[in-house]
């Protein structure tokens, strides 16, 4: 193990710990359970609360995701592991501002089912709370089961669109509409190269033969849609943009926003080099796009590779995606 | 049943199913991401651990939340959050009792069942856990006494597991492995199955423990 | 190799023409060699220019830094190698807005000289240069030798604060005086735990037996202090802070800014986990944190590995940190 | 010589030169980081390509600052540059000459060396390209003739090349290794001592190949 850490078992703890170090300005934690964070200012008088949660060992999600115009609290796993009902149930508490609570992350079972126990706690407070859930993995089924998705890092997109309608005041029905809209809208795909080891375990996230890729991985690994000799990075934007055009029904004329995201161990540069392909198809089809985000913005530890997100755009979104917004790990000005 | 013993009883089970962590991780780790062995020693621990600061005077339906609060917090996770849900469900038809019979933990455990179905959107043949659950509640609804029921529910759930490895997992991480999961044994379905066996055993052990008294 | 490239050979080029797919609004390339990138409104006629370069394969660093209060422009070499003296020619017409150009890069002889040789030929053309080069890796050389050190992460200060300072409208003279007097107060050193595979040759930059660490590696894989196995996070950041600490000559009641960087790899979780660390002893010592980066800002592709920087700050230079600046890569509001 | 001929002689040498990219490869993968091979033959290559299409009439001067943009800019690196740098410097010695005899060469090589050694802060004995360069020059200005210069120099650089493995490098990426640089020959001197014997081989081949025509 390659890991700059201290006990494994504290290694979340400390990682949030470090967080709250560094950026008192931005968040805090309202209670005694540090792995329940919130915005500085929370909760706000009058204003939806978006609560999101998840494992750790994502960052920038789902922590790095909590501030202005973004998730107003997040309740935090273990890593690749849910936060309990509990946890997400004291969170939604201290995010709570009398309009209601959207419930927003990605579909996994665990976290599905105590995000659930969660908002019933919560409905007994009289804190009324909604859910949806990012599902944009598109390799992990096909479009007639797509509520049926995994969620990865396309769920960025419908933070950016519910946290600015929150921050403007929409009601709790309205920031639930925008998001869902958002998800409907947005489709990811991934490639790996190489596997996050778990802190505590040493074990691998999955296993891949030295000089192979895995095209429609998940971020913990799970199963993708074709497994083969890595390609060169024109071929792996070529695969995933496909499917992506294709899933979304993208023709000429449309508009998107692009997100190409690292795992973690993958260069920027090498994103670049994704980056300017996406490009080129997506202007060879007369798609235009709107807004384009490079980096690492939902990462599977030290996982190497990369995931592609498109979100169709309209002008409504894509204001939305404008509003300005600022957390440690996000800013649009 | 008084609630004093089944305090006990479940202590004694939970106690005895952590011998199965390392089968239920295998499971786990075939079909999903290994964590279930986790869940379920973590769960029992925190669930033994609160049962045994538990006041004497709770009655049955408290005990049974106190269970899911603790189990639900252990190690958070599907089945941590089915479990606790579907306890917290099951709870609600022990409202009032002071005793349980044979028949109350059917009808509980069908309550925890249809909980766990609505909450997780499966029916029976989606190779979960709910598979083993059903047959076991029938069992104990129509038992004549508490041990023939017990026998009749394991039966049943053993049943029901062995009938999981010819399905394909339709819900959960499991699903995503579309038919490559045909073959393989549910983590949960067999988690429930040996809860029940561990309680006969731990039943049995307390009994001759009694008689060498 | 676990790499989403094309051609080798091409990757360099490639990156940049992802970047200048990305960012057409902040960055552009004023010739026909896409190794020269200087900013979207370069040249700034009256404005002090600040040139960097260096080797590709250290994202954000150097191309990344260009933009509003940092970088007017950069030369770009091949992954790890120096640009030509040709290109930085180019890069110091590009920027010249009659105020003479600075020359920021870190202290390598390859840099060194090409640079020295464009001042040479910027001279003929009356263009007026001065050079500060970045030299803050402590592990490179001993305090006595201190202006023979490699630079590395650390000049990310002296970017910002020079370039807040050309910004305003400060002359050569006094651009240059900002970036040396930050360089002098900068310290940073670094610890690796798995080397850069070079995509051209597929040979690593080091090596290193499993489980080992090395203390003071440079950003190409240059040898360090100490070699030995792997230590825990707290055990690392105390070795690094200790020697940041000394060669400071920090005291109860300074103030610093501190950059946690990671070198690739290496996931946000594991920097937070050693920023706790440094912000607890710092703290302790009486030292207070005027201002912290966490995250990538110098990389060495996908190295393991973190560094630890300290500009000892004073009101001037952490007025210069705070000063508004707008790169691809870094923002400050 | 004239400047056609210089031109050739150059252009065989160069040619002859990067037979020995591997040794300096590998003589700067133990100091430093191994590029000096690719330095060497990237930057050969392109002095021969520049050299090829330069008119007839360029003078000596001309040829060497061709020389020097070519070789800075087909591999940029601190040989790359300092060598360029050294060739523009010798240059300005040649200034108003038609044609070169062996004393030129020698002064030459002497501004290029003292050019060297200013921009790289450099003495005789840190362990640089520079131990190997001023004896010959040395050697060079004093000669009786061209033939004996050559070997002289030769024999010069040789010599300082040989002494670099018991310096410590105190310049450039070899100073960072420290003490461990002792007991490695200087990469850059030797590519020098390499380039004197590229022209000796070269030019006996040349002669040779005229006897026969
Ligand atoms: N939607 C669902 N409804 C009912 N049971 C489910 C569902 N999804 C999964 N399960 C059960 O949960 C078991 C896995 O539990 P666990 O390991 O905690 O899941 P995870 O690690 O994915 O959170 C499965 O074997 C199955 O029996
Ligand atoms: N400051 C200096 N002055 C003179 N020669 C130097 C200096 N630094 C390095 N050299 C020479 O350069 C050689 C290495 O050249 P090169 O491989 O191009 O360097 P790098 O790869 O570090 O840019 C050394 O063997 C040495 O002879
Ligand atoms: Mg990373
Ligand atoms: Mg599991
Ligand atoms: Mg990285
Ligand atoms: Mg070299």
């Amino acid at each position: 193990m390659k890991k700059i850490i201290n006990e494994p078992d504290r290694f979340v703890d400390e990682m949030i710990e470090g967080i709250l170090l560094a950026h008192p300005d931005l968040v805090k934690t309202p209670g005694t359970d540090p792995r329940v964070l919130v915005r500085a200012d929370a909760p706000l008088a009058g204003r939806v609360g978006i609560l999101t949660g998840g494992g750790s060992g994502h960052l920038p999600l789902f922590k790095g995701y909590v501030g202005m115009g973004l998730c107003s609290g997040v309740a935090i796993g273990n890593v690749f592991s849910s936060p309990s009902s509990q946890q997400i149930f004291e969170a939604t508490k201290a995010i709570s501002g009398g309009a209601g609570v959207l419930y927003l992350y990605g579909n996994y079972g665990g976290d599905v089912f105590n995000f659930d126990l969660a908002g019933d706690l919560a409905e007994l407070e009289d804190i009324p709370t909604q859910t949806v859930v990012g599902r944009d993995d598109v390799a992990s089924q096909p479009n007639e089961r797509k509520t049926d998705r995994r969620g990865v890092a396309g769920i960025f997109f419908a933070y950016k669109a519910a946290g600015a309608a929150a921050e403007r005041g929409d009601t709790l029905e309205e920031v639930a509409a925008i998001a869902e809209d958002v998800v409907e809208h947005t489709a990811t795909m991934g490639v790996g190269l190489s596997p996050t080891i778990f802190p505590t375990t040493g074990a691998k996230s999955f296993d891949l033969p030295e000089g192979e890729m895995e095209i429609g991985i998940g971020i913990h690994g799970e199963p993708g849609i074709h497994r083969g000799p890595l390609e060169t990075a024109d071929a792996i934007a070529d695969r995933l943009v496909t499917a992506l055009i294709a899933d979304l029904d993208l023709t000429a004329g449309d508009r998107v926003a692009v997100l190409v995201n690292g795992l973690g161990a993958t260069p920027l540069e090498e994103l670049y080099v994704l980056y300017r392909r996406v490009h080129q198809i997506l202007t060879g089809l007369n798609i235009s796009i709107a807004k384009k985000y490079v980096g690492e913005y939902a990462t599977s530890l030290e996982m190497a590779g990369a995931s592609i997100s498109f979100l169709k755009v309209n002008d409504a979104r894509l204001a939305l995606l404008q509003a300005p917004a600022k957390s440690p790990f996000f800013e649009e000005v | 049943m008084r609630p004093v013993e089944l305090n006990e009883s479940i202590r004694r089970s939970l106690a005895e199913l952590v011998g199965y962590a390392d089968e239920l991780r295998d499971l786990d780790q075939a079909l999903g991401d290994g964590d279930l062995g986790v869940t379920i020693s973590l769960g029992a621990n925190a669930v033994i651990e609160s049962l045994t600061t538990l006041a004497d005077d709770a009655t049955p339906a408290e005990i049974a939340k106190t269970c899911a609060k603790a189990f639900a917090n252990a190690n958070p996770s599907t089945m941590a959050a089915l479990v606790a849900g579907g306890l917290l469900a099951g709870s609600k038809t022990w409202a009032g009792l002071t005793e349980i019979g044979t028949a109350d933990a059917g009808r509980f455990i069908r309550a925890a069942g249809e909980n766990i179905g609505q909450r997780g959107k499966t029916q029976i043949g989606d190779k979960t856990i709910l598979d083993a659950i059903m047959p076991a509640a029938d069992a104990l609804e129509v038992a004549s006494d508490g041990t023939s029921g017990l026998d009749a529910a394991i039966a049943g759930a053993e049943r029901a597991v062995v009938e999981t490895r010819d399905l394909q997992s339709r819900r959960g991480r499991a699903s995503w492995m579309q038919e490559r999961s045909i073959g393989l044994q549910d983590p949960g379905a067999t988690a429930f199955w040996r809860y029940l066996e561990s309680w006969r055993a731990a039943e049995s052990v307390a009994a001759k423990g009694k008689e060498l008294a």
